[in-house]
């Protein structure tokens, strides 16, 4: 039996709005879907309610959503994030997914309750463009602060050169190569 | 105060003890290999048997299905068959094995299917040696031909002059008997 | 005819040369630059079993004094600044080995976004060590390699 | 003017001479680092790589000489030549012979000391004028733990000067024997403990493993040096194993005797009947030999020993050192005054002294045995591979 499942439905109980689900019941994971603007709710509930306890961020994950069309093309569905908090308590970990729309994903910050939500924020953000309002400090964890673009996009485009070094390098047997 | 002395002591053991380790050391031979010149056997020699060093291909056993450049996930191998006289199969027209970039994951080994029905390890047309000497002053360098450039050209030129032919015959034997088709047989439409 | 454009001609220059050459070459002091697995093999490759201090080659910390720095491993671009100050530090004559697939053409991360596609586009290579990653030997093997391309440099009539 | 004359060859002799075998100590550190991790080191450079200090020093003389644009260009320049020549002139009252030395200094051990403080202003410059955290860090550190070190060397140095009652290193010299009974380290025990101090603190003035935080490689880079290159790097390294010798040599004056060659050595009036010039040459390798041997143990520590953290430095002088060598300093006062010089007590404690000095060399041995024993190694004392 799971146990992490009666604390979702708890939580989601307790959930001011009532647009809140639980998803993959079965699993080993059950998440509880919620929506972007009750976040920070959310994870003060878990942080503060004693009945929950989850002390420890886990980690933030980030998913850019796509779906392949019939003609090969991509159809970009916006982008998931999940949040994993484990109890030091009884072990039990719960997750919480938000979706974010395609254009302009923002979402609030956790980096006040939990210390170690900035890197994860950090590298969400620095890979997959995801905005996290009110961060501390909120720059590119991963790559050189002046890179273009979020690389773990899936619509993302290579610039041709960074600094002058170009990106791309033609295989050196094409230069020998006999036509 | 007891811990004072005790302190004094001890470091004056430890590092006693640290010392014979060291000069003990001292005396024996060091276990070095001096690898290019001063050694005994060759390194290739005391490698394991499974060991994967050069890149290396049987030119005489290869049978250019390019099986092994499509197995290559990083496009390291770049090969081409053709038509030779006086040879049933294809025949090797070049093969280059780019060395400065292969990554030595022994896919393009699996999927050869030109064995030479030994069971050495060196079984297949496309093989590893021990070897693992090869520096290079230029990236170029580091590209091996295997087939060389002229020997290259005249073998293309041989098996697009035979491809050449066979077209034409080919096209001869459609055209006579679509000719005799057309000649034999009257329009119904309802093909196959 | 100036007395510097005279002298390459003597043969007396080629015998400084070949001393000059005789002591660069035999004292390549590298700087470790390890960035992935190859570094592994360096640190093997100065150690016990393969010891580059045969060579007369001790590693330094600082690229001041090194004449040698070995890059080993996967170069990404946030590396690569870093990687062109150290070598930009470093006091002539300097040499480079590029040693192993990434740092000689990307290797197989030749698609990622974050990799560099070869050391040469930064820096200048002077010997390019295939292997992913290359025996220790192997390594020693393009030391002496390098070793032959310092004796064979005129330095005085550049 | 003659005297000047003389005065200028000899301090070239030694230049050279002492450039030679810092020289050649760092291609035997190599070697002897080689075989203790049991590797070779260097041989490829002529016979067994004896010429590799050759090679170095022509690849350094060769290298672009860098002084970084925001460093203080003229006190950058001269550090590495401060910190060479405050390291050749301590060799200047160092008694390599009865004949073979310098200058007869009355006050041989207070210049010395003072001279070795010259190197850390040399350090202290090339660290802060390289314009380089890294250097600026080392250069403190290395003035630290120099000024730190001093008073335990200090303190073991006034032992040595009140047993013998001069600051001269001939009557240093003369005021112990031939034999190690008569060697101050043997002589009470207060003077082995002064050895210690005194032995201990060289190594942390010489920048020497486990002392050797101002220029760890694996914190600050290379320390004051991490700006030098070329020449300029080379004369600090040359200062480094300058020093070795002249550690080796102080001890070897101070607590073994010196040149003493089996017989007593009387200042400048030799023994009738016997040829003055052989028993120089004899005393004069017999020094050196004792010498290299000190600078062996150095280097031996060097390669068996981890380096210090600072605190841990600091502990170990100040909590230790200073409190110990203050105590026998006193106790070398009451000692002298109750027990007279070859008096029974006196010849006792000699002898129990230098004989446990020779079971601490048996039981080493016994441990260097049994370490080979464990291994299961073959001896193989041969030097060369």
């Amino acid at each position: 039996m799971n146990f992490a499942l009666p604390l979702l439905e708890k939580l989601k109980q307790e959930m001011t709005s009532k647009t809140s689900e639980i998803i993959q019941a079965d699993s080993k994971m059950p998440i509880l879907k919620i929506e972007a603007k009750d976040i920070r709710e959310a994870v003060k509930k878990l942080h503060d309610d004693p009945a929950f306890d989850m002390k420890y961020l886990n980690c933030i994950s980030g998913l850019h959503l796509t779906q392949t069309k019939e003609d090969g093309t991509l159809d970009l569905l916006g982008f998931e994030v999940l949040y994993v908090f484990s109890s030091a308590r009884d072990f039990s970990t719960i997750a919480v997914r938000v979706d974010l729309p395609e254009k302009n994903p923002a979402i609030d910050t956790i980096d006040d309750l939990y210390g170690s939500a900035n890197w994860f924020e950090r590298e969400v953000y620095d890979l997959l463009g995801v905005n996290f309002i009110n961060s501390s400090d909120l720059r590119r964890i991963m790559l050189p602060q002046d890179w273009e673009g979020h690389p773990l996009r899936k619509d993302y485009k290579e610039q041709a050169s960074y600094n002058g070094m170009p990106t791309t390098r033609p295989n050196e047997m094409e230069s020998i190569r006999i036509e | 105060m007891i811990i004072y002395l005790k302190n004094i002591w001890e470091t004056y053991a430890t590092v006693f003890e640290g010392m014979a380790i060291t000069f003990s050391y001292l005396l024996q031979r060091p276990i070095t290999v001096q690898y290019p010149d001063r050694m005994k056997e060759s390194v290739p020699e005391t490698l394991p048997e499974k060991y994967r060093g050069r890149l290396m291909v049987d030119t005489e056993l290869c049978t250019a299905c390019g099986l092994c450049a499509k197995a290559c996930p990083i496009d390291v191998i770049e090969m081409k068959g053709g038509r030779a006289e006086g040879k049933k199969g294809l025949r090797l027209i070049y093969f280059n094995i780019y060395h400065g970039k292969c990554m030595y994951c022994n896919l393009c080994v699996e999927a050869c299917p030109a064995e030479d029905g030994e069971e050495d390890e060196h079984h297949t047309a496309i093989y590893f040696k021990k070897n693992f000497e090869g520096s290079s002053y230029t990236l170029n360098g580091l590209v091996e031909q295997f087939i060389p450039p002229d020997e290259a050209r005249r073998r293309l030129k041989e098996s697009e002059e035979i491809a050449a032919k066979r077209a034409a015959a080919a096209a001869e034997t459609t055209k006579n008997s679509e000719a005799k088709q057309e000649s034999d047989k009257p329009k119904d439409g309802g093909d196959v | 005819m100036s007395f510097y454009q005279e002298l390459p001609e003597n043969i007396l220059v080629t015998n400084i040369d070949q001393l000059l050459g005789w002591g660069r070459k035999h004292s390549l002091w590298y700087l470790m630059f390890g960035l992935a697995c190859c570094s592994i093999e360096l640190m093997h490759t100065g150690g016990p079993r393969a010891d580059l201090e045969r060579f007369g080659s001790a590693p330094r910390g600082t690229p001041r004094q090194s004449d040698l720095i070995i890059i080993a491993g996967t170069l990404t671009y946030k590396m690569a600044s870093r990687l062109k100050l150290l070598y930009e530090q470093m006091a002539e004559p300097r040499y480079v080995i590029s040693m192993g697939s990434c740092s000689n053409c990307g290797g197989l991360f030749d698609k990622a976004y974050s990799v560099v596609k070869g050391v040469d586009q930064i820096i200048p290579v002077d010997v390019y060590l295939p292997g992913c990653p290359p025996r220790p030997e192997a390594l020693l093997e393009s030391l002496i390699f390098l070793q032959k391309k310092i004796q064979n440099e005129k330095f005085l009539r550049k | 003017m003659i005297n000047l004359i003389y005065m200028f060859v000899f301090s070239l002799v030694y230049l050279l001479l002492l450039a030679l075998t810092a020289g050649i100590l760092t291609y035997v550190e190599r070697r002897i680092a080689g075989r203790m991790q049991s590797r070779i080191g260097p041989n490829r450079v002529g016979i067994q790589g004896i010429l590799q200090f050759i090679a170095d020093l022509i690849k350094g003389v060769q290298k672009e000489d860098i002084i970084p644009a925001d460093a203080y260009a003229f006190l950058f320049k001269i550090a590495p030549y401060l910190v060479f020549m405050g390291v050749f002139l301590t060799l200047v009252p160092i008694p390599f012979g009865a004949y073979t030395l310098m200058e007869d200094l009355d006050v041989g051990i207070y210049y010395v000391l003072a001279m070795a403080s010259y190197v850390v202003i040399g350090l202290m410059i090339g660290g802060w004028a390289s314009n380089n955290k890294w250097s600026l860090l080392g250069g403190m550190r290395s003035a630290a733990q120099k000024i730190s070190y001093e008073i335990p060397a200090a303190l073991g140095v006034f032992i040595v000067v009140i047993m013998s009652g001069s600051m001269n290193f001939q009557k240093i010299v003369a005021a112990q024997g031939a034999s190690p009974v008569d060697w101050f380290v043997f002589r009470n025990p207060f003077t082995f403990i002064a050895f210690n101090l005194f032995f201990i603190a060289s190594l942390a003035e010489g920048n020497r493993v486990p002392f050797d935080i101002p220029e760890a490689e694996s914190e600050l880079v290379s320390g004051y040096n991490t700006e030098y290159s070329g020449m300029r790097f080379l004369f600090f390294f040359l200062a480094e194993w300058g020093n070795l010798v002249v550690i080796g040599a102080l001890v070897t004056c101070m607590f073994f005797g010196g040149g003493s060659f089996w017989y007593e050595w009387k200042i400048s009036i030799p023994a009738p009947g016997r040829d003055p010039i052989v028993f120089e040459v004899l005393g004069f390798l017999w020094f050196l030999f004792k010498t290299f041997f000190f600078v062996f143990v150095i280097i031996w520590i060097r390669w068996t020993l981890p380096r210090l953290r600072i605190d841990q430095l600091m502990d170990i002088c100040w909590k230790y050192m200073v409190p110990i060598g203050l105590i026998s300093s006193l106790g070398i006062v009451i000692w002298m005054y109750f027990i007279p010089e070859n008096s029974t007590i006196d010849r006792i404690v000699r002898l129990t002294l230098t004989s446990l000095g020779a079971i601490t060399v048996l039981y080493f041995k016994y441990r260097v045995y049994k370490n080979l024993k464990i291994t299961k190694a073959t001896i193989y004392a041969n030097p060369f591979v």
